[in-house]
């Protein structure tokens, strides 16, 4: 049945990145600790993303204003002395989901293209309020004092313990993410992606429903932006520029929309391509377009689509 | 060289009745630090000590200075490593952070007491041991005595296999290995040592033309030094930042854990700079800055280990404002982008523009088409306009200030905006504009004369100060590694030497500020068209002489 | 005279200078099966677009049960019981048969902010869906994709979905449009069982299946019904067979 | 600063030539867009590579008019290579898909240029012959160049409307903007209609490069600058309409330049000139996002929504 495996294949790939931090203490590299927790941050954000992208059919071409807040939603508190960390993450996904809600309100009104134009617009917009935002250093950003505090155990200044704490949300996330898009909300938006009118002529009127996606999303896009915030320990508006809503969308489609794992390899893949390329060459961009390329034209259903043997499942 | 880090939890008992912890105990971390070395090479103290007959290492010297405070509840991590040996005493060195934020640094000097009855009996006499009577408890063994400094081979090779932890050939080795192992696997890597440096800029996109620049120039100042810094092989690490401070951050964090590098340099942008500056002091490694220059690294967040070769980002407006001062210009219109870089250029200009400014504009950033605020300017009609555009936008700004005719009937005053990149793009577009500036090609001193002659025959076009900058830093590195003879972990020396800025600099002799800020000369340019039909920009006057930077009352640090 | 399930006033409804419904009124009685016929292009399609609330219409009332539907959106009439089928078929081509006619049974279960319990586990909804499913005789056929049923049982999955809301009204747009003999004969079969059960209004172009089924025929001719009345009697009126047949129609 | 009525009417113009530059982008963008319902964020390479097919050939051919003439059907050609190459198959593509492979096309073409021709900008001057200024409004010099931006970007919108309106060719454009399976059902052969289309695209946005050469910088990275702000035009104008792209570009281009020149002077009536100080600039670029929005929230199509319900 899919759901044990599902759950199988869940199991490993939490196991191989559990098992990361050990092999970087042994060969003496703790930089990977580093590079990986930073993937598996993205890979929450694309895994949100996917969320409304994948499942719901809604093209989001503004997620990354929410990775925004929800670094502001950390930096800002940290800025003035706050840095319980319960506060600032709560304050991440509080903010970001009241922001959501609202765009969401706006933009669901429009479909298609409108509504991938609509979302950038508003991410723009974010993007333009950080650069004015002066006290908080404008374009420049501002560093993080410290990280997040949660107290005991659970401390971010130990790469380690950070890691742990990034991978168990990550893993959180795609359990969760697992069960609700089987529950009957994530049947509702699916089947509004299938056919809308076919939806609406059975009787679900979808848009509470895509809204109230749509602020799970940007919730979860919000405690990402948290993450990043303390993983960089440096944070900028540029967070929310529309090339990094890009960014996030390319991890989703290239690792498989509509799958929970797609995004989280696509965005290991693209990172570590990033990676690779830029330190191969000046000109890796000219290597990374192409790529994207025939990523789209023979990939229909991304890297995890190539692996799939049996088609799809609704 | 040999290092090891380990990590404890602040307890309840190390810390006073305010939480913070109290002072002696950083130097037991210290001494704790020191004993799990020597455990890390396989020598336990209460395991070595006995079967090298050894009373034990007290401490001749110690001492420390506390940066920030440690809380209870953080969790220390305690670097510490053995900074050298010397015949009778070798020198510990440790550091104490909370994560990336240093706590504290201290250094221990410890000698070596052995047991003399016992270690005559049965200890195999070296040749040269000429034994110089009973070594009382606490005496120093005169036959305990490395050939200094280095170690013979012959010796090396018998114990090398001890560092590789082979339980078996232990047993049979003298106390004088005890001794040697140190002093060579200290020694050793010192000798064939290569250094590292970790360079970062922006090689990618548009900008991607000035990271070019100060690869060009490094390169150049490479082979000027015979491909050596300070003597010894180089490793350049380049980093491809793309203008994003979590990218530089991580290229940074690469560098630092994964290339071990010992100097990060470059950086071109003031974001990155205060993401990627404190990551790489803080992980006790040089930063050699060579052009984002934020008051913040100048102020309070300077640190030790932290040197610019360019300048404090408001010392070119303030140059400029004192220039127009001088030349009691009024009535002036000031535009810049709006962010965080084009706020300080028009604050700096307003630190010594003390006459009436018309009117402040801030446009948006990257924007393309200003007819707009060029008919906004000729309504207002000011006696001059000060501007700051750097990259694509002043290319735009100066065509079309050009294209709207304003050229000629109102002066043009401009910092960061026409150089050796946006000039041969604009041209007469910029005949007769004014910029302030630390440095232009046709300074006459040597040191510049040779870097811009050879970067034009090697790379067929016109150095920019972006490189020039990038020049002085690997020469500034190279003086520094040759003033402490190749030892790069002696970095308090490092320190002195680099303050001194004893290299031949392409803008000329300069000195530092206590911020490690340059104080330096800055001068009015003119962009010419020289005889031969290339623009150019020419020195016309010196504006400041050694001009210090606003923000160095801010920095605690003081030498 | 029996309780009237649906009763349209003036409806009208124009596309640019096209005026798709002129005037339209129509009694639809509760349990009856009443067809509406006419060429193509006579505003069937609209009229039954207005009807399920997927067109605004410009003027007139819908009145369905004993209220005024006419503001209504479509999945709001399809609460109060008013199901349809789309001409050209319209079924989540990337969901089972199976969970196609559960999710008809869900939306009119509501209850739909759970989050938590996989729908595709939950007996209320699969076991209802299953029964509609093997009424419609695509019981086999459960666990297909949508996207491999035949074009025929694709139409009986439409079908399947609209009984799933258990609904007072059945829209059903041209059932039997491009099917083979045999399985518009076994289609007709099968409305013809259901028609006892519900009441339907039938667009269809199949006169087999108009004069089989229907009750009641309204023939709509440029946007306006020209007559209703009983198969018989819409067969022989004059004023049909001339629209039918063109000018001289000779009885 | 006073508000003259001169400056009011300067700005006007201002406004008017910057909307018809992005006429000039957004014409192409909205026909690829209508016709083959294809998101097509390369356009603004094309616009990149007319730019400096237009500079190489005019410094070539020593005249700007002969280089921008050579650039129209080079970069037509480009256009249809690229369309062949790797976008035909797209066209059934969801426009998540669409979106991916163009932008994976901005990184080739942006990288292409910096190794032909170097990441510095290149040099580009003034047309001799439009360099001066002409006397539009009393005291107010107008630069004869952005006067003769205007001209073009008026005659290429009469040339696009004749075309779509008068010709076969045109027809054919506008039923494949309502119905794009009816018209290939009526044996058009699609497949050319598509190409042309998208030549025709792609010569529009080389145009706009051309013209933009001269007071742009020409430096690879040049379309994405412009590329946000296009989209934004045609996205208020309704997609696939000309006449949108027209009226969505003028809008564009107005409330642009007069939110920059005099909204902090409004806002200060407002609220308190340092305030305004700080919010105008952020205010005004963020207004065309704003107005943007605001179109949508009322007509959710855009202001003329040349799409049939298909």
């Amino acid at each position: 049945m899919a759901i044990s495996r599902r759950t199988i294949v869940l199991g490993v790939a939490g196991l191989l990145l559990a098992l990361v931090p050990p092999i970087a203490a042994l060969t003496n590299q703790p930089f990977y600790v580093d590079l990986f927790r930073r993937m598996m941050i993205f890979a929450i954000a694309a895994v949100s993303l996917d969320l409304i992208l994948g499942y719901g059919g809604m093209v989001s071409f503004g997620h990354a204003a929410y990775l925004g807040i929800g670094a502001y939603a950390v930096g800002i508190p940290a800025f003035h002395g706050i840095d319980n960390g319960f506060l600032q993450w709560g304050l991440a996904i509080v903010a970001s989901a009241l922001t959501a809600l609202v765009i969401g309100a706006i933009s669901l009104r429009t479909s298609g293209v409108y509504f991938i134009m609509i979302t950038l617009a508003f991410a723009q917009m974010l993007y333009y309020l950080g650069i004015s935002l002066e006290t908080y250093g404008g374009d420049n950003g501002m560093r993080l004092a410290a990280r997040s505090k949660f107290g005991g155990p659970i401390d971010l200044h130990q790469p380690m313990v950070f890691y742990y704490v990034v991978l168990a949300i990550l893993v959180l996330f795609l359990v969760l993410g697992g069960r609700l898009v089987e529950s009957r909300f994530g049947m509702v938006i699916r089947a509004a992606k299938s056919n809308e009118p076919r939806a609406r002529a059975i009787g679900f009127s979808p848009f509470r429903y895509k809204l109230t996606a749509f602020v799970i999303a940007g919730s979860a896009g919000g405690l990402a932006g948290a993450l990043l915030a303390n993983q960089t320990e440096y944070l900028t508006p540029e967070f929310m520029h529309w090339t990094r809503s890009g960014e996030i969308m390319f991890m989703v489609i290239l690792g498989g929309m509509g799958t929970l794992f797609g995004p989280v390899i696509g965005a290991i893949v693209l990172l570590l391509l990033e990676d690779v390329l830029s330190a191969l060459t000046a000109h890796w961009q000219i290597v990374l377009g192409p790529i994207l390329v025939l990523v789209v034209l023979f990939a229909k259903h991304g890297l995890v689509g190539l692996l799939r043997v049996t088609p799809r499942d609704g | 060289m040999i290092e090891h880090t380990t990590e404890v939890p602040v307890r309840w008992s190390d810390v006073d009745p305010a939480g913070v912890v109290f002072y002696p105990r950083f130097f037991e971390w210290y001494d704790l630090g020191c004993e799990l070395l020597f455990a890390s090479l396989g020598l336990p103290w209460p395991e070595a000590f006995p079967r090298y007959d050894i009373v034990g290492v007290p401490i001749v010297e110690s001492g420390s200075k506390f940066v920030s405070p440690a809380r209870y509840g953080d969790v220390l991590t305690i670097r510490s490593k053995v900074a050298w040996v010397r015949e009778k005493t070798f020198r510990m060195e440790h550091e104490i952070s909370v994560g990336s934020r240093l706590c504290s640094t201290g250094f221990e000097v410890r000698a070596w007491v052995g047991r003399p009855e016992v270690a005559r009996r049965d200890a195999p006499r070296p040749a040269d041991s000429g034994g110089s009577g009973r070594a009382a408890p606490g005496s120093v063994r005169p036959d305990v005595r490395p050939d200094v400094p280095g170690l013979s081979p012959a010796l090396f090779a018998r114990i090398a296999p001890l560092a590789s932890g082979r339980r078996s050939t232990v047993r049979t080795i003298t106390r004088v290995a005890l001794v040697g192992l140190l002093a060579a696997l200290i020694a050793a890597p010192a000798a064939a040592q290569t250094v590292k440096i970790g360079f970062i800029t922006t090689l990618s996109g548009p900008q991607g033309i000035i990271g070019e620049h100060m690869k060009n120039s490094v390169e150049l100042a490479l082979d000027h030094l015979g491909r050596k810094v300070g003597g010894l092989d180089v490793e350049m690490i380049y980093g491809d930042d793309q203008v994003k401070p979590d990218v530089g951050k991580q290229l940074a964090d690469e560098m630092l854990k994964k290339h071990k590098v010992h100097f990060v340099s470059g950086v071109i942008w003031s974001n990155v700079m205060l993401a990627v500056a404190p990551t790489v002091t803080s992980a006790g490694t040089f930063m050699i800055g060579t052009n984002a220059g934020p008051h913040e690294l100048a102020g309070k967040m300077c640190h030790e280990l932290f040197f610019t070769t360019s300048w404090q980002n408001d010392q070119t407006p303030e140059a400029m404002g004192k220039y127009m001062q001088d030349q009691n210009i009024t009535d002036v219109y000031a535009m810049a982008p709006n962010y965080a870089a084009g706020k300080d250029m028009i604050s700096g200009f307003k630190r010594y523009f003390k006459n009436k400014v018309v009117a402040e504009v801030y446009t948006q950033l990257g924007q393309q088409d200003y007819q707009a605020e060029i008919s906004q300017i000729r309504a207002a009609n000011p006696k001059a306009v000060f501007v700051f555009y750097p990259g694509g936008m002043g290319i735009q700004f100066l065509k079309q200030y050009a294209q709207a005719g304003l050229r000629g009937q109102i002066p043009l005053y401009s910092v960061y905006t026409v150089d050796e990149i946006s000039l041969p793009a604009v041209k007469e577009a910029a005949l007769g504009q004014f910029e302030t500036r630390y440095w232009s090609p046709d300074l006459k001193n040597e040191a510049n004369q040779k870097y811009v002659g050879e970067f034009r025959k090697k790379y067929g076009k016109a150095p920019v100060f972006y490189g020039a900058q990038s020049y002085d830093g690997i020469m500034l590195i190279d003086a520094a590694i040759r003033a402490v003879k190749g030892d790069l972990t002696n970095k308090k020396d490092m320190i002195a030497a680099m303050r001194r800025a004893d290299y031949k600099s392409t803008r000329g002799p300069y000195k530092y500020n206590v911020n490690h800020f340059p104080i330096e000369n800055f001068y009015l340019l003119k962009a010419v068209q020289n005889p031969d039909g290339e623009f150019a920009m020419q020195i016309q006057r010196t504006v400041f002489e050694n001009h210090k930077d606003a923000y160095s009352a801010e920095c605690p640090m003081k030498w | 005279m029996a309780e009237t399930l649906l009763t349209v006033r003036g409806l009208s409804k124009r596309f640019g200078g096209l005026l798709a419904s002129d005037q339209v009124d129509l009694d639809v009685v509760r349990g009856e099966t009443h067809a509406i016929i006419g060429p193509n292009g006579a505003g069937k399609t609209t009229l039954l677009g207005q009807l399920a609330g997927d067109l605004r219409p410009d003027a007139g009332a819908i009145r369905f049960a004993g209220r005024d539907v006419t503001r209504f959106d479509a999945p709001l009439r399809s609460r109060l019981g008013l199901a349809r089928s789309f001409q050209i078929t319209s079924i989540f081509r990337d969901f089972s048969a199976l969970d196609n006619v559960a999710l008809a049974v869900q939306a009119h279960r509501g209850g739909n902010f759970r989050f938590w319990r996989s729908a595709r586990d939950e007996r209320a909804l699969r076991e209802p869906a299953r029964v509609v499913l093997e009424s419609v005789g695509l019981g086999a056929r459960a666990g297909v994709l949508a996207a491999h049923l035949a074009h025929g049982e694709q139409r009986q999955l439409e079908i399947a979905m609209a009984l799933a809301t258990e609904p007072r009204l059945l829209l059903l747009d041209e059932p039997v449009a491009g099917m083979g003999l045999d399985e518009s004969q076994q289609m007709v079969r099968f409305l013809g069982a259901l028609k006892r059960r519900i009441t339907i209004v039938l667009v269809e172009h199949d006169m087999d299946a108009v004069f089989s089924l229907a009750d009641r025929i309204s023939v709509m001719v440029y946007g306006r019904i020209i007559a209703t009345g009983t198969p018989p009697e819409v067969r022989s009126n004059a004023e049909v067979r001339r629209a039918y047949l063109g000018e001289d129609a000779t009885p | 600063m006073t508000v003259t009525v001169a400056l009011v009417l300067e700005q006007t113009l201002n406004g008017l030539q910057y909307g018809v530059m992005l006429f000039l982008m957004a014409a192409g963008l909205t026909l690829v867009f209508g016709i083959m319902n294809f998101v097509n964020l390369a356009h603004g390479s094309l616009y990149m590579v007319g730019a400096y097919l237009a500079t190489a050939f005019a410094a070539w051919s020593g005249s700007f008019v002969l280089g921008a003439a050579l650039a129209l059907p080079a970069t037509l050609l480009v256009g249809i290579v690229v369309e062949v190459v790797a976008l035909r198959t797209l066209y059934e593509r969801d426009h998540l898909d669409q979106v991916l492979a163009t932008f994976g096309l901005i990184l080739f073409f942006n990288e292409l240029i910096a190794i032909i021709w170097g990441r510095a900008a290149i040099y580009t001057s003034l047309p001799p012959f439009l360099g001066g200024h002409i006397r539009v409004l009393p005291g107010v010099p107008y630069p004869a160049y952005r006067a003769g931006i205007i001209l073009v970007g008026v005659t290429v919108a009469v040339l696009l409307w004749v075309l779509v309106t008068r010709t076969r060719l045109g027809m054919r454009i506008r039923a494949g903007a309502s119905n794009r399976t009816m018209v290939s059902a009526l044996g058009v052969n699609i497949r050319l209609l598509y190409t042309l289309v998208f030549g025709l695209g792609a010569a529009l946005a080389g145009l706009a490069g051309a013209m933009a050469g001269p007071i742009y910088s020409v430096q690879p990275g040049m379309g994405e600058a412009i590329l946000i702000q296009v989209f934004v035009v045609i996205v208020i104008g309704g997609i696939g309409s000309i006449r949108g792209a027209m009226v969505g570009a003028i809008v564009v281009g107005m409330a642009d330049t007069l939110g920059r020149a005099f909204l902090k002077p409004m806002l200060a009536t407002v609220i308190s000139p340092p305030a305004a100080d700080k919010a105008g600039p952020a205010l005004a670029s963020m207004l065309i996002y704003l107005l943007m929005a605001a179109v949508l929230f009322f007509r959710p199509e855009g202001l003329f929504p040349a799409r049939g319900r298909s």
